[in-house]
């Protein structure tokens, strides 16, 4: 059975269970907007939100991201699966992989609504080139975002009474991806007067940034689960 | 810390952040020196000395 | 019943589980201190002994979870200092958790472990009919199940997996009668198919009327029962 | 307060070394005092004020040095976890070397950090600044931070070591990442507000020669550190071990009690 075909299997079963619990909608998705919402009290000026917009919504994404990790790992942990997945010798790249895929599918899933969101409140006009530069830095930010949060979130999920090392290890190693993703954005809605044009060399930077640790987790995911 | 420690070092003059500067960092490193041997004293009084490695 | 293997029967193939003075370790504490245990193909060796006596620990070493801090290993022929990756794939164990997934319908977890080894849609319902938990318990969300079936639900994500050798540890706790029995005639039927199996238990009435050889399990060590 | 730490072997106390010392690491601690009273001597005396940051160029003979090394000491952990992780024998010596460098980078790190924030303040007005190599350094000690939480979660010293020496390598993919972002960051969307102050100023001899002996110091004083501390990690494990010993001999003793 080839890694491919294992990863696919991980991450269907890890969607089928989200598809059923709807933890993303119903929890994770108003936990994000509340997060925004909360921004809107802390910075209380209309001039300084439409300023800032494109960063609170990556910093509620990567807050989501904390949840959807943990949650991730909680549904393994719950009964044993995850030493269940080790016993049965499951190629730890392919767990990485799949549970990577399904928790970069529900950011994409999420940063779409909170981007929606952005862009109606705020009333922006978005130009078509800023439309693609937006749908571009979404899909080359979350993979990165994803990367990190498996590979880190599957060390701690060893650990019970360890969770709160997860926010210590991932925020640190995904601020590249939250500076790139937000400056993108601010390209693309046009903010502060911002070249749409200006945006596509944060693009460079969310790309290499999700190759390197893509490659990297892949290699490193095995070692750190297996005890 | 109060607000007149913050105060005293935002009215500080050159010499003393110059100064303060210089015993900060000795005192900082020196603590965690001073720890470490100290630790190492300790431990090293319940191992056999033909155990370590660098005697 | 008659697929059980003769106990005095002499086994010329390699042990499946060899150990050798192993000593692993649950956070600072030795659990297993000094075991030497040889199971044989086909044989179901009962492990008896008290709480805390260091049975789960000695299941999770077999199984290649849990590394040797000391002493040596072996099990199908794998070194489990070396290569307890390679030893993972053809051991199935099952512990106090079972392993499911609550949101997913009994057959869903079925299907997801036997899928790991390319099982066929009929291998899964013969696994789900086997435990008696097809039909329509198949189509419930596992956490929905009472104890008993989650137990044998688990048991059959095991049969669908293929596992050659079976680590049970209390396998009968939470079962009612028939279960019981269900449970007993699949795991003679497992090692007619070539499972060689190791049960601790507490029940010993029952788990040993199914072993084929009895050790007991004390603090930590292993000692063959007469 | 470093004096009186490093001087250990002053003929008053026993000339035997004792802990974790030998005569070597006293030669340099010796050394490494000597240097640093060189250091204070040429940073807080005899080099002259700079032109442009007048007196506050005296802290950067800390500064500088410490920055440095606390780089140094993650770029050896870094090779430490390497050497392990990839080594045929496994050796924990490694691991150890990796994580007293780790720990060493981190009590530096803190202490640049804050130096440079009073830096900041004669030299910008401010504490703190937004440029790319504060907020890398401030990034990388929470990174740093984190690697040594994971040295601490327990299991065997094997798994710790494979653990952290995976993590040790994890963060130097990250050094660049954070570092090429901040800088992007920067440089596209502030105007530097600062005068030429990174450091690059242009020294005379007497200036330039302090910053060397800082240097040098600074060395000797990570090197004696790096001895002493991964030699303290080689001695908790040693009694963690021995702990194993007692424990696995009790264990054995209750089996003999329960022995029929």
């Amino acid at each position: 059975m080839s890694r491919w075909r294992v990863a696919l299997l991980v991450a269907r079963k890890d969607l089928a269970i989200e598809w059923r619990s709807r933890v993303v909608l119903d929890q994770v998705l108003p936990f994000a907007g509340v997060t925004m919402v909360l921004f809107a009290f802390a910075l209380d000026s209309d001039a300084v939100l439409e300023r800032v917009a494109p960063g609170l919504v990556w910093l509620a994404v990567l807050f989501s991201l904390l949840v959807l990790v943990q949650r991730a790992f909680a549904v393994e942990a719950a009964d044993g699966a995850l030493d269940a997945l080790r016993v049965a010798g499951v190629d730890p790249m392919s767990i990485y992989w799949g549970k990577g895929l399904s928790l970069a599918l529900q950011l994409l899933v999420l940063e779409a609504l909170l981007l929606a969101a952005a862009v109606v409140l705020y009333g922006a006009e978005v130009p078509a080139e800023g439309v693609v530069l937006l749908v571009t830095t979404s899909i080359t930010a979350t993979p990165g975002l994803a990367a990190v949060g498996t590979l880190y979130g599957g060390l701690a999920a060893g650990f019970t009474g360890r969770e709160t090392l997860l926010p210590l290890l991932v925020l640190p190693a995904v601020a590249p991806v939250l500076i790139g993703a937000t400056r993108a954005v601010e390209s693309a809605l046009g903010t502060a007067g911002a070249a749409t044009s200006d945006g596509w060399p944060w693009v460079g930077l969310l790309t290499v940034f999700a190759v390197a640790f893509g490659v990297g987790g892949s290699l490193a995911f095995g070692p750190l689960i297996d005890e | 810390m109060s607000a007149a420690i913050v105060g005293a070092i935002v009215e500080m003059d050159d010499a003393g952040f110059i100064i303060g500067s210089y015993v900060l960092t000795f005192a900082t490193v020196g603590l965690f020196a001073w720890r470490t041997l100290r630790r190492g004293r300790r431990l090293a009084e319940q191992v056999p000395d033909e155990e370590k490695y660098w005697l | 019943m008659d697929a059980a293997p003769d106990p005095e029967h002499e086994h010329p193939a390699r042990p499946v589980v060899e150990l050798t003075d192993a000593v692993a370790l649950l956070g600072p504490y030795p659990a297993l201190a000094g075991a030497t245990i040889r199971v044989d193909p086909g044989e179901i060796v009962l492990l008896r002994g008290p709480n805390g006596a260091g049975k789960t620990t000695l299941l999770r070493v077999c199984a290649g979870l849990v590394p040797l801090s000391r002493g040596e290993g072996r099990v199908l022929g794998h070194d489990l200092r070396t290569e307890r990756a390679a030893v993972r794939p053809r051991v199935g164990l099952l512990g106090h958790s079972n392993g499911l997934y609550g949101d997913l319908t009994v057959r869903e977890n079925v299907r997801f472990w036997g899928a790991l080894v390319g099982a066929t849609g009929d291998e899964i319902d013969a696994a789900l009919e086997r435990m008696a938990v097809g039909g329509r318990l198949a189509e419930v969300p596992a956490r929905k199940l009472s104890a008993g079936q989650r137990r044998r639900t688990a048991l059959a994500c095991l049969v669908a997996r293929r596992a050659q050798l079976w680590l049970l540890d209390e396998p009968h706790a939470g079962l009612d009668a028939a279960g019981r029995d269900q449970l007993d005639d699949t795991l003679r039927a497992a090692v007619a198919a070539g499972a060689t199996i190791v049960v601790a238990s507490h029940e010993l009435e029952r788990a040993g009327s199914l072993a084929t050889r009895t050790v007991d399990v004390v603090a930590g060590q292993v000692r063959s029962v007469a | 307060m470093t004096t009186t730490d490093l001087d250990a072997g002053t003929p008053a106390r026993t000339s035997a070394p004792r802990g974790t010392g030998t005569r070597a690491t006293r030669v340099l601690g010796i050394a490494t005092v000597v240097a640093m009273a060189w250091l204070v001597a040429f940073g807080l005396g005899f080099s002259p004020a700079d032109r442009d940051q007048e007196e506050s160029v005296r802290i950067l003979y800390v500064h500088v040095p410490t920055i440095w090394i606390a780089y140094l000491a993650f770029v050896v952990t870094a090779i430490s976890s390497g050497c392990y992780l990839f080594g045929r024998k496994k050796s924990l010596g490694f691991d150890r070397v990796a994580g007293a460098s780790a720990e060493i980078g981190v009590v530096f790190m803190a202490v640049t950090l804050i130096v440079g924030a009073l830096w900041g303040r004669l030299t910008w007005g401010v504490f703190w600044q937004w440029d790319a190599r504060l907020t890398t350094t401030a990034l990388l000690f929470v990174t740093y931070i984190g690697y040594l939480a994971v040295r601490r979660l327990g299991g065997s010293h094997h798994q710790r070591a494979k653990r952290s020496a995976v993590l040790g390598l994890l963060a130097v993919l990250e050094i660049p990442l954070v570092h090429w972002s901040v800088r992007l960051w920067r440089s596209l969307h502030q105007e530097a507000t600062v005068l030429r102050t990174d450091g690059d100023i242009s020294m005379d001899g007497l200036m330039l020669f302090s910053l060397f002996v800082g240097v040098i110091a600074f060395t000797l004083l990570y090197v004696w550190l790096l001895l002493h501390r991964s030699r303290t990690m080689f001695l908790e494990d040693l009694i963690e071990d021995r702990g194993l010993d007692q424990a696995l001999a009790a264990r054995r003793a209750e089996a003999e009690e329960v022995r029929p």
